[in-house]
């Protein structure tokens, strides 16, 4: 249990890190894995369910979305992401401050728990990290992945709490958070083909920066000169 | 499996056929079908001939009464208006390297078949009960309207495309973990996970938890509510989607959103500490989206954009309103039904303008009144309608949020209401007098002289209406000025009910 | 209505040309000149009373009907002036207010009257007696207001009567004060010197004569008699302000001091014609607005006492 | 009350259908004009059921989504329905025989919202319910924008409607919040509940002043007034009339329904409505008294009666607090009358001046002069107006300021330093509009409709419309009725007085009415024999006096020979004088370029005045907001990593705030 944590933590600690969006591929991959698998050493026993549930979240998360996201890669003809935001060093730097802020704001919420629990505070830290990196990065891709970050960090907290619906619901989730990413990849190839670039930062042609034009609180006007009309 | 299933899959077979049927006709016909059947569907829902079998998944209780039937007349008019909106169209667009399937050549296709799951969708987050259950819906609804979106399929429509699909994703799955926090706060007996599930032990529910929870669920489906800051898609999304998707967009799909937040309010409602959080972070959300739209919406260059800003307005109006409490519940929840069947009518409007003048920028356009009769008298209705100038339904609404807003002491947030409701006013009233008085236009958004055949112009220098462009937004800013004048028996108890339910009181 | 307002309407109809003869007579007697007769008015007006009017061809009915009015805004304005020190003909709560904006309609046909004619320079005076009379209007009611504050009552005649001697004895600044700014009033009411010259010949420095130029014979005579008639009634008012009738019983009595009266105001205003030279156009509205402001310091003086 | 409801409803009606009809232009103006008659015959039986025969008419009540709204009909709706009801009829006929739709668009529309705006102020007079009233007041300002857009294709139309929407829409969010505020106390929406309120401390001030931002846009309150000139000017004439005579009439009505909604009148109110008053009459007449626009002159006039009714109505206020109730009474009563009077000869004024447009085709004071000749009824409409409304007797104007004066000399002789400064207020104030007043229109008057025409090609006769002259002499009638006959107005109005200070706990002295009315009879003695006796004499001296060699002349001009028309004095010279006094006010503007050398090419030369409250006050005010508000526009930037960066930090904002603390 938290020998897992930790495992997804230090992968987020290396997708923050990586420039190489291959290898954030692979990371996330491994993420998946990891995901798929937490729900059996989690505690919960080895109903049929469960193990249907780790089953589909391996295939999606770690083999089906990974593979068309690199296929998408490859058509992009991109390697790595070229300057975020904030520099790569730094980020691990955040990264490692995001993984304090988790700890603590998971150890407050549950502070009157017996325990705080590990995979809670890898939870909070996925999904800060996929929050980051959506933020800070500007490749569309690399976006996408991190949606997939924070959507594990969302399921890895659900799991540490335990909180688990019923198989249908469980699995329509996941069904939700494959069809999403699938839709991504689709407009990558889009994005790709359009703009022949996956840059989101060169996505501002829709602002509200243009203003209309003429004075809209047009109280001077010179009333003598021009004749109303009856 | 309870017949309710039958109002989710009816939709989503439709759709399937839709995508895989190569007529355009026959989509037509199978969009009104569906839209048809959808609406009766309702009718039996609300006259209550149809409910749930267990109350574990689905309810269709006075809120889902309200929100559905919305919904279901929405898409009914909008589908009409698709009818003469969507040209038919030859080539589609080139096949896509992995998914190559022969429909998606088809703008129309997609389009319409899309139209079918985003009801679906939409239909299944209104009559599910249970938490899970709702954000498959609303996470549905994300993924079933990006390809709307995108119809038109330029560089413009894409990127708003991408923007609504990841801020949505994102905001959605925050509201996920939200969801996880409140099954943690609720004790291990419950039975269902659902709202009244989780009313019957209000006692023991715990406090902080179901905070986390509120947060989480407010701050996530607030995005696709729209609450300012989180709002930042909607303007991209509503003007560049079609038409009769925008209308449907912001007359019905943020009110699915708002349903969603309703449902975890309806849980806190019944502790006090966290009912209290609720209605601050609602009544601070209202005022703050009042706040933007009104900025945004004075000097807007797009009239599209400007339509959308004032959904995040009127969004905040409801939001203040349940934040109040009391009649404003009631208040708020009328608001939704008028502001649903306005603004739809406006985007639809908006629609002709568009497809008559190829512009979106408000200041190519002016003497509406003198090229397209009938669009711009509706639209300068459609104006005071939204504005909430008496007699219009809107009116009522907004002047018992205020009052409510007074009773309660709250002079200050009253005061900032009515000046951020001014604010709007004024940018709004620029926007459409410039589009409607004036001289009759000559020169098109390029500056040449306005070919008025490509706009096929009558002989008496109006341009060609078509019947169905304008039946709709007639017959709905009629219901909303009705509704102003006289609320009918039945909804005024559906809504009463409705606010009984989110501890309000009776309008 | 007694019997000596009977008698006092009829005098002040009567002899109200007397004054401008008067006038002029002391202004000879200053330039040490013969001067014409005290009469002179009257032979004036009864010489342009014979004769035919002649109108100018851009005129309008209003030029024709204008004399008339004029005139009859001055008598019926008379019939509210206290007659020597008693009551008016018609007296009730507020009638100064009427007989203010009575003159007030006269000074509007002529005004009007004046720009009928389309002359270059009639609208040259009308504009100037507008702005003068309306910033003239609150100094007298500024005037006013301390004796209605002093005495309590609201109509002419008792206020007049109610001012007793010792009052102004007390306060004697108030009197001066009073005295000054409605004396200015009258001066600019009846263009005298130094607001307006009555005899210039130069039509550009004219204010009432200018408005004027155009009207002959009958109507000028009417005019004429007209504003001789508002010069009495400003001058009837300052002699009543001044001189308290209850301690007078004796009708005769009352009338001669009247009449003295009378008499040293048009010598007042014939000294001041004569010893000062008309202020410039471009001070008149100071000069006015500071009489006004005299008319205000007694008040305040006024109000200070009590 | 049916009769009241079924005139609302037949002007209504009537409306809509000219807008049905409205291919067919006489159908549509007879069904338009003809409802607005229809509609006031029906609703004059109620009134004078109300204000004479002192009847209660009992109210009629339906359902509103919110809450229950009942019509009816007390003797200050009464009073305040008159001036709608004359001008809607009278306006309605001239515009009957003189609109002249654009040629794209049929009058259907037009009439359409004029019978809009007539049924929303008379269902806003009768409307006894919050919700009901602000609706009624909505619709108003509505239909009213509308009809100013008329002529939308003209910007600077398009601009004064725009203005005046804003305006009023801005001063009705405090008409929402006060209403708000007395609900929220009385618990109910009907009025009748707000007279048993139980305020908040303090907050009754808080309802004045806000009745006095909301309705003060609407009666032109200094500085409120910046939308009223524009407007009034370009809307058409007879519109100009009903929004000056009744809509603005209209803030009064609502300003007094407050003041009866609050039990104890506060003095510094009343002080504020004095002073704020004396400030808008004056401030009105310096820039009035320069503008070169016809009708903008008459805009500002009403503007400054605005000002002398706020005067009467605050010296009621301060009366009613010294327990001087024959003062108050005065005081109302003036304001009262003054309502109505202004109401008719603001009227008969806008109208004139609309029939002075078709001849001429201009507003501009400068190329008139001398129409008088060719238009002898509506110079005399004029005349008779511009005399009334500059309080003149024989006139009925000069009666009800005669009531205010009254109330002041009154106050003067408390001989208490507070009553002599309220008297100093009202003489010298009133003395001074007064005064001011009659220069403005005696120049108006006399620079438009005599001397000759100072250009030749304005004046086209053709285009005169003698069958407006119908509703000019209509309300010259009224006007000369109103003052001869003023008397018999004064005891209903002094009904009205009563019915607005009872929730005061007050009644007056029925003595009080008899005090008034003598001196008022005595005034329009006066002017009956004034009248009479003008008429008689000019009747004789131009039949037998002025018979003889008559030898007409040119001008008098200085031995200059062949003076043309152009030498006539210009409304701007008229008015240069007063400019030089008030310039601290009003700076003119002067455009043109010097004359040079000895033979000078050709030059020009202009000068203008703007309303310096405009140009001083609302444009730096508002440019700072508009800059304020462009400084957010960058929030919206289009990048989405920042959006998603707004949605990180409102949650962690939120979490940190609520939860973790």
């Amino acid at each position: 249990m938290n020998s897992i944590a930790t495992l997804l933590a230090l992968s987020c600690l290396f997708l923050l890190g990586s420039s190489r969006l291959m290898l954030a591929i692979n990371m996330i991959a491994f993420q998946g894995f990891l995901i798929g698998i937490l729900p059996l050493v989690s505690g919960h026993g080895f109903s049929f369910e469960v193990i249907i549930l780790a089953a589909t979240g391996i295939i999606m998360k770690s083999i089906a979305l990974p593979q068309m996201l690199k296929k998408a890669l490859e058509k992009s003809g991109t390697k790595r992401e070229v300057e975020p935001y904030i520099s790569f060093g730094a980020s691990i730097l955040s990264g490692i401050i995001l993984l304090f802020i988790s700890g603590w704001i998971a150890s407050r919420l549950t502070q009157d728990e017996t325990i705080v629990s590990s995979s809670l505070i890898a939870g909070f830290f996925l999904l800060f990290t996929g929050l980051f990196t959506i933020i800070t990065r500007k490749k569309a891709l690399t976006q996408a992945l991190g949606f997939l970050v924070l959507e594990n960090g969302v399921y890895t907290a659900g799991l540490s709490l335990g909180s688990e619906f019923s198989f249908m619901v469980e699995l329509g989730i996941l069904l939700d958070v494959f069809v999403g990413i699938f839709l991504m990849g689709i407009m990558l190839f889009h994005i790709d083909k359009e703009f022949d670039h996956i840059d989101t930062d060169r996505f501002d042609a829709l602002s509200d920066l243009e203003l209309l034009n003429g004075n809209i609180l047009n109280l001077d006007q010179d009333t003598d000169e021009e004749e109303g009309a009856e | 499996m309870s017949t309710l299933w039958l109002i989710i899959l009816f939709p989503i077979l439709t759709g399937i056929t839709t995508l895989f049927t190569k007529s355009h006709k026959i989509r037509k016909i199978l969009l009104l079908i569906c839209s048809v059947v959808h609406m009766a569907l309702t009718v039996f829902i609300c006259q209550g001939s149809i409910t749930p079998a267990t109350e574990s998944w689905f309810t269709t209780d006075a809120l889902t009464k309200i929100f559905l039937s919305i919904t279901s007349l929405l898409y009914f008019g909008a589908s009409l208006y698709a009818l003469t909106y969507l040209k038919p169209d030859e080539d589609g667009d080139q096949p896509s390297a992995l998914l190559d399937l022969s429909f998606l050549r088809n703008k129309n296709a997609v389009f319409m078949g899309c139209m079918h799951f985003f009801l679906a969708a939409m239909t299944l987050s209104i009559v599910s009960a249970h938490f899970g259950l709702q954000w498959i819906g609303v996470e549905a609804t994300t993924l079933a309207s990006t390809p709307l979106i995108y119809h038109h399929r330029n560089k413009k429509s894409l990127e708003a495309a991408w923007k609504y699909l990841i801020i949505c994703s994102v905001g959605i799955a925050l509201a996920l973990m939200g969801i996880f926090f409140l099954a943690m706060a609720v004790p291990a007996q419950v039975e269902f996970f659902t709202p009244r599930g989780l009313s019957k032990f209000a006692g023991y529910l715990r406090t902080d938890w179901l905070q986390v929870a509120f947060i989480f669920v407010l701050v996530g489906y607030g995005t696709k509510v729209g609450f300012a800051p989180m709002h930042t898609w909607l303007p991209d999304a509503h003007s560049e989607a079609p038409s009769p998707a925008s209308a449907l967009l912001s007359g019905a799909l943020l009110n699915c959103a708002l349903l969603a937040i309703l449902r975890v309010y309806q849980v806190c409602a019944e502790i006090p500490a966290v009912q209290t959080l609720a209605s601050e972070l609602f009544v601070l959300f209202g005022l703050v989206s009042m706040a933007i739209s009104g900025i945004f919406i004075m000097h807007q260059a797009d009239y599209k954009r400007m339509l959308a800003y004032s959904s995040v307005e009127h969004m905040g109006v409801m939001a203040f309103g349940f934040g109040l409490g009391k009649v404003a519940v009631a208040a708020a929840l009328f608001h939704a039904i008028c502001h649903s069947l306005i603004k739809s009518s406006l985007f639809m409007l908006a629609g002709n303008i568009l497809s008559a003048y190829q512009t979106k920028k408000v200041e190519k356009i002016h003497g509406l009144l003198r090229t397209m009769p009938v669009t711009s008298v509706l639209w300068l209705a459609g104006f005071l309608a939204i504005t909430g100038t008496p007699p219009f339904g809107t009116f009522m609404t907004e002047f018992s949020i205020l009052k409510t807003a007074v009773e309660s002491r709250n002079y200050l947030f009253g005061a900032l209401y009515l000046l951020f409701l001014v604010l709007v006013f004024v940018g709004m009233l620029t926007i459409f007098s410039t589009m409607a008085l004036g001289k009759k236009m000559t020169v098109n958004s390029e500056g040449q002289p306005i070919d008025y055949k490509e706009l096929n112009l009558r002989k008496d220098g109006t341009i060609y209406e078509h019947p169905l462009q304008y039946i709709t937004p007639i017959i709905f800013l009629a219901a909303a000025l009705y509704l102003g004048c006289n609320i009918p028996e039945p909804i005024l108890q559906t809504i009463n009910e409705a606010s009984a339910i989110l501890g309000g009181k009776a309008l | 209505m007694n019997a000596s307002s009977i008698i006092f309407i009829f005098v002040s109809l009567l002899a109200g040309p007397i004054l401008p003869g008067l006038i002029n007579k002391t202004k000879a007697l200053f330039g040490g000149r013969q001067g014409p007769r005290v009469l002179q008015l009257y032979y004036d007006i009864f010489k342009l009373a014979r004769k035919t009017p002649t109108y100018s061809e851009t005129a309008s009915a209003l030029t024709r009907i204008a004399p008339v009015v004029i005139a009859l805004s001055s008598i019926t304005a008379l019939t509210l002036v206290p007659s020597f020190f008693n009551d008016s003909v018609i007296h009730f709560t507020g009638d100064i207010i009427l007989m203010a904006y009575l003159l007030g309609l006269g000074r509007f046909f002529m005004v009007t009257a004046a720009l009928d004619r389309g002359s270059a320079f009639e609208g040259m005076g009308a504009s100037r007696e507008v702005l003068y009379s309306a910033l003239a209007e609150p100094s007298f009611f500024a005037g006013l207001l301390i004796m209605i504050y002093e005495t309590n009552s609201l109509e002419l005649s008792e206020i007049f009567s109610k001012l007793s001697l010792n009052f102004w004895q007390e306060n004697p600044a108030i009197l001066f004060l009073i005295l000054c700014s409605w004396f200015v009033i009258l001066l600019v009411e009846n263009a005298r010197i130094p607001i307006d010259d009555p005899n210039t010949h130069l039509e550009l420095t004219m204010i009432h004569e200018v408005m004027i130029l155009d009207y002959s014979a009958k109507d000028l005579a009417l005019i004429e008699y007209a504003s001789a008639l508002k010069l009495w009634i400003y001058s009837a008012l300052i002699v009543g302000m001044l001189i308290n009738g209850e301690i007078i019983t004796n009708m005769a009595l009352q009338i001669a001091i009247f009449t003295l009266g009378m008499a040293i105001v048009a010598f007042v205003i014939g000294t001041i014609e004569s010893i000062t030279a008309r202020i410039k156009l471009v001070f008149i509205p100071k000069f006015i607005v500071g009489s006004g402001a005299l008319a205000i310091i007694a008040l305040i003086l006024k109000v200070a006492g009590n | 009350m049916d009769f009241f409801l079924s005139a609302i409803v037949a002007i209504f009606v009537g409306g809509i259908i000219a807008l049905l009809t409205g291919k067919w232009r006489g159908v549509s103006n007879f069904f338009g004009a003809f409802s607005c008659f229809l509609g006031t015959i029906f609703a004059l039986k109620p009134i004078y059921e109300v204000l004479i025969e002192n009847k209660t008419l009992e109210a009629i009540t339906f359902a509103l989504p919110i809450c229950s709204a009942s019509v009816s009909l007390d003797k200050i709706s009464a009073f305040f329905a008159l001036p709608i009801l004359i001008l809607g009829f009278v306006s309605a006929y001239f515009a009957a025989v003189t609109v002249n739709p654009r040629n794209e668009q049929h009058p259907g529309a037009y009439w359409f919202f004029y019978n809009l705006l007539i049924a929303g102020m008379l269902s806003l007079v009768a409307s006894s319910n919050a919700v009901l009233f602000i609706m009624a007041w909505e619709i108003m300002s509505v239909a009213a924008y509308f009809l100013i857009a008329h002529r939308d294709e003209i910007n600077t139309a398009r601009n004064a409607a725009w203005q005046f929407l804003v305006a009023s829409h801005i001063g009705t969010t405090g008409i929402f919040f006060l209403f708000a505020i007395l609900i929220s106390a009385a618990g109910g929406y009907q009025f009748e509940s707000f007279y048993s309120a139980a305020l908040p401390e303090g907050s009754a001030a808080v309802i004045f002043f806000l009745a006095l931002f909301g309705f003060g846009v609407k009666v032109g309150f200094f500085p409120l007034h910046i939308w009223m000139p524009d407007s009034y000017t370009f809307a058409d004439s007879h519109v100009s009339a009903v929004l000056s005579g009744a809509m603005s009439k209209m803030g009064f009505y609502g300003l007094i329904r407050v003041l009866t909604f609050l039990p104890v009148h506060a003095e510094t109110w009343g002080w504020v409505l004095l002073f704020g008053g004396l400030i808008t009459g004056v401030y009105a007449l310096i820039i009035g008294l320069v503008k070169l626009d016809l009708k903008k002159v008459i805009s500002y006039s009403s503007m400054e009666n605005a000002g002398i009714i706020l005067m009467a109505i605050g010296t009621g206020i301060l009366a009613n607090h010294w327990n001087q109730s024959l003062i108050a009474f005065a005081a109302f009563s003036g304001a009262l009358l003054h309502i109505f009077n202004h109401a008719l000869s603001k009227g008969l004024l806008f109208l004139c001046a609309g029939s002075v447009y078709f001849a001429t085709g201009t507003r501009r004071q400068e190329q008139m002069g001398g129409i008088g000749k060719a238009m002898p009824v509506t110079a005399t409409a004029f005349g008779i107006g511009a005399a009334a409304i500059s309080g003149l007797p024989p006139f009925n104007n000069f009666v009800s300021e005669f009531l205010i004066f009254m109330s002041g000399l009154k106050a003067a002789s408390l001989s208490t330093p507070k009553s002599l400064l309220l008297a100093s207020a009202i003489l010298l104030g009133l003395g001074l509009i007064g005064g001011l007043a009659a220069a403005m229109f005696a120049r108006s008057f006399g620079l438009v409709f005599l001397g000759s025409p100072r250009t030749n090609k304005r004046l086209n006769t053709k285009n005169i419309k003698t069958d407006v002259n119908f509703a000019l002499i209509i309300l010259s009638v009224a006007i000369v009725a109103a003052s001869i006959c003023a008397p018999l107005l004064i005891s209903p109005f002094a009904g009205v007085v009563s019915e607005i200070v009872k929730p005061l706990g007050i009644t007056y002295d029925p003595a009080h009415l008899a005090t008034i009315s003598a001196p008022v009879k005595t005034i329009s003695q006066f002017s009956l024999a004034i009248i009479l006796i003008t008429l008689i004499v000019v009747f004789i001296k131009s039949k037998y006096l002025d018979k003889g060699q008559r030898t007409d002349a040119p001008t008098w001009d200085c031995g200059f020979l062949k003076g043309t028309a152009r030498i006539q004095y210009t409304s701007s010279s008229f008015s240069e004088p007063a400019n030089e006094v008030f310039t601290s006010v009003n700076r003119l503007h002067i455009r043109g370029e010097k004359i040079k050398d000895l033979f000078p090419a050709k030059s020009s030369f202009h000068t203008e005045t703007v309303d310096s409250a405009e140009k001083h006050l609302f444009i730096p005010t508002f440019s700072i907001i508009n800059k304020f508000l462009i400084m957010f526009r960058g929030f919206q930037h289009g990048k989405l990593h920042l959006y998603i960066f707004y949605i990180a930090v409102t949650l962690l904002a939120l979490l940190i705030w609520k939860v973790v603390y």
